[in-house]
Formats: structure tokens, C-alpha cells, sequence
């Protein structure tokens, strides 16, 4: 592969065909992974190049695939797992809180894990019900586990290459409906850390930490504020566990207020956690408390009410208006 | 336990016979088999239509599995209590529910929306195989409560593999509960075909949780009805859960979004289509003399009509009220939600405000 | 029962008693609550008295317990659920998320699902893995669901008629290592609201706001500063979700000082949230930014190292002492 | 499908036989399975007496499975590769784990600890059912490798409810892993009496996922020694799964925490006391004159041995270094858990510093 302009989904097909073909360990299992290429298409054309011992149809059933998953692992696979939507994965919770993230510590180090869990996430697209949630907050509450979701192609491409190349459970956010998007993809290129976070947009007079989907609409309040002579420094937080508080710290040191956004609701959201840490990180330089933009605390809404129900460019401005009123 | 596939009628349009099974034939039966058979096939083109033109987000298609789902919809009671999957329209039709009901939850309008407490029609699940266990609970208290009724729940071939659907299977075996497992093998879960999801026929499943499965012609209204009744009225009487597999087709899509050529090839969907669930009935009556041109054709006109009625009270569906975000998160309230609808509503009225002064 | 010194098993087992004595559509479900009375004899003797039909030995798995209770909700039933150990929740963690949940909005609230989960929690027993977790946020940032937790017999008695009354789901969590503690309950006594937070003691200099089993410790610390003559105010939140900010936030306003305190990993834990809102309803009140006290982001570790990982006294004063300094 | 129980040993001590199994009877086996038996069991005692002295939080005794576990532990290959549950100490034996080792699990030195790639036996696993999906998945990497080896995993009848084994049974199936289910049904899950968790035998359970179960006699190590050979050997050879339902009895409590006589009679175990596993290979080693009392004494004096010595380890055990809460956790690192071993450890200091001061 050449630099390439791709679209997500493309970029983290070409990033899961070059783990496939660089390490024969790798496995790629879920279902309609194979044969169709996965309802997005993300393992378009896998099955049919590394064979369905590489490329895995599963039967349906989460716990099933995480739990073999597991188990392919212990015998020195490196699976990479797609559940087919964010809504599906709770099958398979039990398996990745109570097996996948912590057996490494049960053994003392002894084993690892290297399991890479896929999953589309976020609203967005217009879907039914448990097709459009972020349940990231409850992974990255789970300690044994690391949580990362890129906004764009090119940190899906590396960031994909990453998580399989590391030795630990990886949760791997897609957000959906970026899926489409194109950014130039450079293979050769040498790529952010895993769990750094990226300065999406320089600012001086206020910080918008957003990760996955939110960070395009972070970015758009962000050229929208300037029209009207405010500067917003975007953060694309990129990893939540661990999160590069380093990152925001600087940041919010320099611009003096924070807002974060996140499609997942406000309560026990990732918002709560920077609030918290940047406040007690930086206490005497903010001039505003933290304030969090997400979802609310109802299940996501049937499609006609997502957009009145996700954090938009609105939204994020009024916050940014009630962080710079204080 | 039954053996073999049970059929009464197989796609030649004939009449066939099996031996534990009865099938009830009358004239004015068939044609209120064939009547529904025709209106579930009609309101589901008529969505998938609705769909194409950006009515709906998505549909599920039930073509093919129409015999499957009319059949099971005749076995059923008043008393009788369903927990459909999401591609039970023809099911839903027979418990008179509102077919804008189905339409508005793929609209995007609603996640579900009807009250299942009306049509003894629970909402459609989405998520695969989590609606067996609340039969299996809802049946676990038809008996505690003495009820006449029994449950029939659906879901497909895939949802068998889950964890949850052989909980239910146990739970109900366990607790005796008076339950019809019904399960429509369609061939396909999405792209994955059977022998990916099971080594072995489905009914069979049953077996190692201690209760009896039968293998019926999805495709055949009559074995789909016979089977059906036979299994609730075990349920009923006190004799504990059955498993049905029909054995039938999605001859469509998986929905709307899905591509199937991606997946299979046209000989299989060829060799289903021969064996088309109204095409046989439609055999049959003609050959019985039991309906003819006239009858079909009033039966094609009334469903015309009434997908046109559909179509027109779906594109008058209104948008549902942003209210509806906070409005039926709990039923005692929750102070968390109240502070955020306040919230919400004052930031909307900034809008308000802001157009109200021309901005 | 008249008014009587009970422990907290006893406390949950007459209220019980109660309900099901008072409702004929209670049921208790849940694995070993029959016959034995559950591991902890919560609902020892239920069985006995109110027959298989109301108390039920269910089989050993929490998916289908959780899934049978709603379809017997939905029948009209009120079942309350025994979950073994708090590390058992999870192969119910779907059915509780994706159904139990939102069912409710679903059906636009013409269905409710009045189930409570009760599930034993927490650490400082000295148990063997999986039965010592916190996992309460995992139930707080998801919508539909109200999460509490008693800190004493008195409120256990109480909040579990409440819980049971109530036609909501409720996740019920009982600090496990205070379950023989003693209190008085007086089954004709007016209880404070079911998601009222309440004051455990008053004072001036700092607020610890704790639950469930932190509660104790940190009216243990009170009771320590108050000899070196600081006046620590506790509070017992009692509720998660909701959470009572208004009583945190009079308190705050008055003592200007916060401490949360819970078992739980801090990352992305209930303190993150209380951290957040706080700091933002009370921004120009706080003299500190809310410290956090709390498990550390390892799985529990085995029990010989509890006693280091859990939140005691000295760490407790320690983050008092961090507060006060600013 | 074998038919009826699998027994070569009756509870008398008497030899039978069974149409589709042979037993292997060499002296020196039987002496070698009567010995591996003995250590368990005395290996058990111990821990459940050190428990009681508050050397252990807790104990899973094995009492009277032994047969079954060291039936299935003689089975196994070099290249075979364990999923036990957490009662599955003679097995481990079997396996070359030092018992010390599972002791320091249940003192709450740590939550495992060994490394399971050492004897090819994997830590326990308390979460009931999660370890039959592990031991499913590495029977498939095992076929992916060519490799000769295949798994035996164990888990209880309580087990068998669990949704997570049900999909452990149809993935092994459809994948046609080399894997043999290995339940030790000894009747009891906590207090919950086989009739609360199945309506069938449980050997049943594997017919419905297309894949032979067969029950042995869970108290006959010779029938466990057997059956589990010959499934080993089906699933090396690319025949797929097979699950046996060892039938057994747990003699005592479900751990040292369970106070069995809150649910189940005397008579019952009285039953099942007649049906020692130890005791009937006793008595068939004295008729054959394959073993006298001084053989017997010899044994029971090596395992008195062996467990003063292990107690003394035990005892000698020390305590986890409180760094092991940040050490193990990831194997690339992660940044929040450094900062929090780095703040602990400076907090750790200053209780070290005022100690030093003298305070
Ligand atoms: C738990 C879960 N996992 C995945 C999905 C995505 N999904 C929707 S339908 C489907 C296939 C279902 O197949 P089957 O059970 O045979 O029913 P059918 O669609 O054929 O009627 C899948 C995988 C889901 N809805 N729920
Ligand atoms: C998922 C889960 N739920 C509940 C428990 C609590 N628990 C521990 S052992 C046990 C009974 C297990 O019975 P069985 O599978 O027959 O195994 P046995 O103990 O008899 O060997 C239960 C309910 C658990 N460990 N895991
Ligand atoms: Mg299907
Ligand atoms: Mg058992």
C-alpha cells in the first residue's frame, strides 16, 4: 500500500490486512466478518485473501466469541474481535470484565492477552435501537483493559496497527459514523504513541476535549468560534485508558477553561473523569469549572430524536459561551 | 417425539400427511390463511418500498417466511401471549396489532412504542435471543398465576447460538413453564448460513434440554398451524415447553441495508423460490376449486388498498416530541432526568427566543 | 416485628419478609435463596414461609434469572433477584443494560419492570476473587436503572421496602462487610426518601461524602480529625443514581472542602461524577479541588493485599489533610 | 452414543464390564491410580484442616470426586492442555502442579499465579462456566496448529445452566474442536439439587449440539480413566467433542464456608458413602491380592509425609508484596496505573518516614 486518501473503514481494512500478513498469528473473528466483510465492510476481502482459518465466521453469539477469543489467545493467537455494534457487546461483558481483563494479573504476569475487540460505536447514522450507543465509560472504568477510539483514517490505520502489535486487551471504538471520511493514509509514516493525545486544533482561549466522533464537531465549533474572534484549542483525546491527562493539563494551563464533549451521557461519562483530574491537576488555573457536553441520561433515542439528542455545534457553543461567561 | 419434517402440503401445492400430526383443512380456513399470507407479503413490500423512498430507516423483510409466521399467528389464543424477534410482522397482523406500529419503529419514531399488554404482542427485540428469556419468565407466571394462556416467542436460526436462548431453553425445561420455543430457520443469519451457527438440525436442540422439537415445512401454512396449536395445547395442558423449527427462507434481504449477493448465489434463492409459502396454497385452493381469479383478485385489491391506507398514515406520522428523550425513562422520576429535561427545554427556548427575535 | 437491634441480614431479610408478606406478586429469585437462604441468609427462612413458588432456587445463571424476571414483570410480578457476589453480575449484565433498563422508554412507559437486584458488594471480607468488586458506576451511567446502596441495617430495612414498592428497576447493593453490623429498625418509623442523600454527622471544615461501606470509615475519621480538632462533616449518599446533589452541594457550600471516598477504582468512578457536578454547581465555593479516595486501577487484588488496596482511615485523613492545605 | 452408564468398577469393589468400553486393569495401574487417589484426598484434608486453622480464606474440597479426577488426570497426554474449574485439585496432581500452589490461591497470596503453560493446566476459574469457552477457543488454535495435543476442560452440573457452556458446546461443535467436556455432576451446585438446574441427564446436553455424551460412573476412576481416554483420543483424531457427565458425589461441604446440612439429608450421603471411590479400588486391589495392608500402609504414610510438608510450606508462605497490585496488571504498561504505583509507593514512604522518626 502507497499514501492513499481513505476513508475509515478502508484504512482499518488495509490496517488489519497488514497485521494479517505480517504476523500469521493474527486472527480476525466475528460475525459476517468473512463472507460479507462485515456489515460495514471493514474486513471487506480478508476471508477471501488469508482463508476462513485466518478470517472467522462465528456463530452468533458475543460471550462465544470473546470467550474463544481468549482462548486462542492462551494458545498464542492474536485475535482481533469485531462486534457488530456497540449495542452487542453486553453478551460479552461478563467475559471481557471478568476473563479478558483481568487474567494477566491473576497469573502474575505469566499470560497476556492480545486480544483486540472492535466496535462501531456512537449515533449518528439514522439507526435502530442499540445501534448508536457509546459505552465507552464502562470499559474504561475496567482496570486490565485499554480503551482508544480514533476521530480520523489515519489514526484508525495506526492506531489499529498498534493495538495488535501490543501484548494487551485492546478496546477498539470506531466511531461509525466517521466511517466515510477520508484523510491520507502514509504507511510508512511514523505514528503517535498508542495513547498519546493529539492537538486536533491550537487555541489559546479555551480547551474542547472530544474523542471519536465528537472531535469533527469540536472542530467545526472551533472554526465556527473563530469567526466570531475566539480561539478553542481542540484535544483529540484518542486513548481513555489511559488518558493523556498530560495533554489536557498543558492545554487547559494554557487556555484556563475546559469543555469537554462526548456522545455518551454526561453521568459517570469520561467527562466526569477529566473534570475531575484536570481540576485537581490544575486547580489555581482554571478560571471556569469544567463543563461537560454529551448525552443525556435516557437510553439513545429513536433516530428522528438523535440529532435534538447528540451534542452538536450548538450545543458545544453554548458551553463554551457559559465557560468564557465566568 | 415427532420424526421427521412435518408437511401437509408440499410445494407442488399437494396435500401430504404425517403421522403424529393432524392438519385442519376447510376452504374458508385456507382462505383466511391464504387472505393473511397475501396482506403480510403486501404490507411488507409496501415497506420495504417505504423504506427505499426514505420512509423508513430500515426493514426487515419477512418474504418467505410468511406460512411460518401465519401459521403460528392462527395456532395462537386470546389468552396466548407473544414475544416476537424483529421480522414478525405476519405474526403481529394476526394479533391485530397496527401495522404503522411496526412502520413507526423503523421509522426511527419510536423504539417500540405499542403497549404489549393490548394485542398480548410484547415489542420487537433487537437484540438477538434476549426476548426468549422474558417469555420463559412471562410463561413462568401464566402458571403461577393458573392462566389459560401460554407464550410462543420467536427468533431465528443465529439466535440459537446465543447464551441466552439455551438459558431459556433450560429455565422453561426446568420450571416446566408452558412455552412454544418457535423458531423460524430461515437458513441465513445475515451472510452466515446454518452450518456456521449449528452442527446439527435445530429441533434437535430440544432434545438435550428435555423437551420435545419438531422440524415442521416453514413454507407450509398447515403443518406451520397444526404443529403450532399441537404445541400450545401441550403448554397449556401442563405438559411444559416445545420447540419448533420451521424450516423455511428468507428469500430477501436480511434488511434493507444488507446485499445478499454478496453472500449466497441465485441457485439457492432459484430453488426457494419454487418452493414460494402462498404460491403452494394458492395451488391448492385453485386446484380444490376451493377460490378462483376473482377470489385472489379481491384479495390483491383489499391489500392494495390497505398498503395504500399504510402508506399514507406513515407519511402523516409526525415526528416524535423531544420530550419523548426524557419523558418514560422511569415511572417514579428520577431527579437527575428532571434537572436535564429542564435544562433541555431551557436551551431550546434559547432557540425559541433567538428566532423569536429574528435572529 | 416491633422495633429491634438487627444486623444488616436481618434487617434485609424482615424487610423482605415484609414485602412478600404484604404483596403476593414479590417474588425472590436468585441461586441458593430458597433452601439455604442464600450464602449470606438474606433470605433465610423465605422459602419456609412463603413456599417454592414465591422463593425461588432458580438455575446457576444470572442471564436467565435477570431475563425471567422481566418476563415475570411483565407479567405482574415484583420479582427481587439475588445476585451471588458482585463479580457474578455480569453474564446479566446485558439483560440488565440493553432490557431491564430501557425497557420502559421502549414501550414510551406503557410497560414498567419493578425489579430489584440486590447484589452483595464490596471488599474486606477476605474472599477469594470476584467476590470483593465495587462495580456501582457500571450501573450508574446507564440510564433507566436507579442504583442505591444502604450503609446501615436502618437504611437497608427501609430503602429495600422502598426499592420493592417502587415500580422501577432498582440495583440494589449491600456493602457485604457490613452485613452484621447492628442497628435499630423500627418497621413504623417514617424513612427519609428512597434517593434522599443524608447527613451521617455534621461539621464544619471538610465534607466526606461516602456510601455503602465507606460510610463507616469515614465516620471513623470524622471521629479521628475531631481529635486533632477538625470538624469533618459525612455524608451517607445512600443513592447513585440519582445522586442526591443537593445535599452534597449545601454541604460544600458550607465547608468548602470535598472528599469522596469509595471502594470502587477511582478512574471513572463515582467521585469523578461527584467531582464534576460539584465543581461546577459550587465553583466559587471551593477553596480545593474534591480529592478522591478510592481502588486503585488493578483488578482487587487477592485478599492477603486488600487491606493495602481498600480505603481505610489513613488514607482518608491523608486526602483530608491534602484538602485542608490548599 | 454409549449407552447407559460406564462403570468397570461397582461400589462392592467388583468388576463389571460395558458393551462400548474397555477398562485397562494392570496391577501396577490400579496401584498407581489407588495412590494418585489416596494423595489427593490427604493432600484435600490438609487443606481443609488448615483453612480451619486460618491458614486459608477458603477451600473447595474434592472429597469423593477423586476418582473422577484422577480417572480424567490419567487420560491425559503430554501435549494435552487443562481448563479446570476450582475443585479440580486432583487433576492438577495428575498435571505435576505443586499443590502449594493452589493453596497460596485460596491463603489469598494471589488470585492464580502459576503459569499455566508449564504443565499445560490453566489457573482455576472461579466465574462458573467462563474457562469451558477458554478451553474451546484453544482447542481451536490447537487444530489451526496441527497440533497433536487436544483439551480437557471441567465444570460442574451447576455449570451446565450457564449460558457461556452452552455456547462453549456449539462453538467446539460447529468448529469441530479437539475438546472433551469433562462435568463432574456431583448433584449439588451450592444447595441446589440437579433437579433445579436440568430436567434431563446431563450427558444428554451434548445431543442437541450434534456431539456424543456419555455418563460414567463419576466414583469408578477406572470408567473415568476410559471414557475420557477414548474421547481424548476422538478428539486428536479429528473426531470433535465429546462431553462426559462423571456422575459423583461431593461428600462434604460446597467449600469450608457451606454448611451442607442446611439443605441435604443423611441418608443421602450415607447413600454415597457406600460408593467411596477410594474405597472400592481398596477393596479390589485386597481381592486380586494386588495390594495388602502394608502396601496401604506405605501410601498413607508417603501422603502424611507429603502433607506436613506441604502445611510447613504453606506456613512459610509469605505475603504478597503489595507492589503485585500495579505489577501485573498490563504487560505494555499504562500510564494511570504507573502514576498510582508511584503515589502509593510515596505514600507507603511516609508511614515508613514516621516509623523512622519514631512516631
Ligand atoms: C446480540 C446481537 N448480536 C448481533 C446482532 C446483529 N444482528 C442482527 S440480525 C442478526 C442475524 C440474526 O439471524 P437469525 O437469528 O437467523 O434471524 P433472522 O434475521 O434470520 O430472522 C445479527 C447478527 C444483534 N442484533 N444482536
Ligand atoms: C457466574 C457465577 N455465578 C455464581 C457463582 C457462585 N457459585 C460458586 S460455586 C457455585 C455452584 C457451582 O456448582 P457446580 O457447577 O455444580 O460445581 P461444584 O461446586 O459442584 O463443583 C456457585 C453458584 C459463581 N462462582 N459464578
Ligand atoms: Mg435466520
Ligand atoms: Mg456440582
Amino acid at each position: 500500500m502507497t499514501v492513499q486518501k481513505l476513508p475509515m473503514v478502508k484504512a482499518i481494512n488495509e490496517s488489519l490486512r497488514r497485521a494479517l500478513a505480517s504476523d500469521p498469528k493474527v486472527l480476525v473473528m466475528g460475525e459476517d466478518v468473512g463472507r460479507l466483510g462485515g456489515v460495514f465492510r471493514v474486513t471487506d476481502g480478508l476471508q477471501k485473501e488469508f482463508g476462513d482459518e485466518r478470517v472467522l465466521d462465528t456463530p452468533l453469539a458475543e460471550s462465544g466469541i470473546v470467550g474463544t477469543a481468549i482462548g486462542l489467545a492462551l494458545r498464542g493467537y492474536r485475535p482481533v474481535v469485531e462486534i457488530q455494534f456497540d449495542g452487542f457487546v453486553f453478551p460479552a461483558y461478563d467475559q471481557i470484565v471478568t476473563q479478558l481483563a483481568k487474567m494477566r494479573a491473576r497469573s502474575l504476569g505469566k499470560v497476556s492477552l492480545p486480544v483486540v475487540i472492535r466496535i462501531p460505536y456512537g449515533g449518528g447514522i439514522g439507526a435502530v435501537e442499540h445501534h448508536s450507543e457509546s459505552p465507552e465509560a464502562l470499559f474504561a472504568h475496567v482496570a486490565g483493559l485499554k480503551v482508544v477510539t480514533p476521530s480520523n483514517a489515519r489514526d484508525a490505520y495506526w492506531m489499529m496497527q498498534q493495538a495488535v502489535r501490543g501484548d494487551d486487551p485492546v478496546i477498539f471504538f470506531e466511531p461509525k459514523r466517521r466511517y466515510w471520511d477520508k484523510d491520507e493514509v502514509d504507511p510508512g509514516a511514523t505514528p503517535l504513541p498508542l495513547h498519546r493525545a493529539a492537538v486536533a486544533r491550537p487555541g489559546e482561549d479555551l480547551t474542547l476535549a472530544a474523542y471519536g466522533p465528537m472531535v469533527k464537531v469540536c472542530l467545526d465549533a472551533a472554526r465556527a468560534a473563530a469567526e466570531e474572534g475566539r480561539s478553542l484549542e481542540v484535544l483529540d483525546l484518542r486513548s481513555l485508558s489511559p488518558l493523556d491527562f498530560d495533554c489536557v493539563q498543558t492545554s487547559v494551563e494554557k487556555t484556563r477553561r475546559l469543555v469537554t464533549v462526548h456522545e455518551a451521557p454526561v453521568f459517570f461519562g469520561a467527562g466526569a473523569e477529566i473534570a475531575a483530574r484536570v481540576t485537581e491537576r490544575s486547580f489555581y488555573h482554571l478560571e471556569a469549572p469544567v463543563l461537560r457536553v454529551g448525552g443525556y441520561h435516557s437510553p439513545y433515542p429513536p433516530s428522528r430524536l438523535e440529532d435534538t439528542y447528540l451534542p452538536d455545534l450548538d450545543r458545544v457553543l453554548d458551553a463554551v459561551d457559559r465557560a468564557l461567561a465566568y | 417425539m415427532t420424526t421427521g419434517t412435518v408437511q401437509f402440503l408440499n410445494h407442488e401445492g399437494e396435500l401430504t400427511s404425517h403421522p403424529d400430526h393432524e392438519a385442519e383443512i376447510s376452504p374458508d380456513g385456507l382462505r383466511k390463511l391464504y387472505h393473511d399470507m397475501a396482506w403480510s407479503r403486501r404490507m411488507d413490500a409496501e415497506a420495504v418500498t417505504l423504506q427505499r423512498q426514505g420512509e423508513l430507516g430500515l426493514w426487515p423483510s419477512l418474504l418467505g417466511q410468511e406460512a411460518a409466521q401465519i401459521g403460528a399467528g392462527h395456532a395462537l389464543g386470546a389468552a396466548d401471549y407473544v414475544f416476537p424477534s424483529y421480522r414478525d410482522h405476519g405474526i403481529a397482523l394476526c394479533r391485530g396489532v397496527d401495522p404503522l406500529d411496526l412502520l413507526r419503529m423503523f421509522r426511527g419514531v419510536t423504539n417500540g412504542g405499542w403497549d404489549p399488554a393490548e394485542k398480548n404482542f410484547h415489542l420487537y427485540t433487537l437484540v438477538i435471543g434476549s426476548q426468549v428469556l422474558h417469555a420463559t419468565g412471562y410463561a413462568m407466571g401464566l402458571a403461577k398465576d393458573g392462566s389459560p394462556g401460554a407464550v410462543l416467542t420467536c427468533f431465528g436460526d443465529g439466535a440459537t447460538s446465543q447464551g441466552d436462548v439455551s438459558e431459556a431453553f433450560n429455565f422453561a425445561a426446568v420450571y416446566h413453564a408452558p412455552i412454544v420455543f418457535f423458531c423460524q430457520n430461515n437458513q441465513w443469519a445475515i451472510s452466515e448460513a446454518n452450518e456456521r451457527q449449528t452442527r446439527v438440525p435445530l429441533h434437535q436442540r430440544a432434545d438435550g434440554f428435555g423437551f420435545p422439537g419438531v422440524r415442521v415445512d416453514g413454507n407450509d401454512v398447515l403443518a406451520c398451524l397444526a404443529v403450532t396449536k399441537w404445541a400450545l395445547e401441550r403448554a397449556r395442558s401442563g405438559e411444559g415447553p416445545t420447540l419448533i423449527e420451521a424450516f423455511t427462507y428468507r428469500m430477501g434481504a436480511h434488511t434493507t441495508s444488507d446485499d445478499p449477493l454478496r453472500y449466497r448465489d441465485g441457485e439457492e434463492v432459484a430453488y426457494w423460490n419454487l418452493r414460494d409459502p402462498l404460491a403452494r396454497l394458492r395451488t391448492l385452493l385453485e386446484a380444490r376449486g376451493w377460490a378462483d381469479g376473482a377470489y385472489f383478485d379481491t384479495v390483491a385489491a383489499q391489500c392494495e388498498e390497505r398498503a395504500v391506507d399504510l402508506r399514507a398514515r406513515l407519511r402523516a406520522t409526525p415526528d416524535p416530541d423531544p420530550g419523548d428523550i426524557f419523558a418514560h425513562v422511569h415511572a417514579d422520576g428520577h431527579a437527575l432526568v428532571d434537572e436535564e429535561r429542564a435544562r433541555f427545554a431551557a436551551y431550546q427556548a434559547t432557540f425559541a427566543d433567538a428566532a423569536g427575535r429574528g435572529e
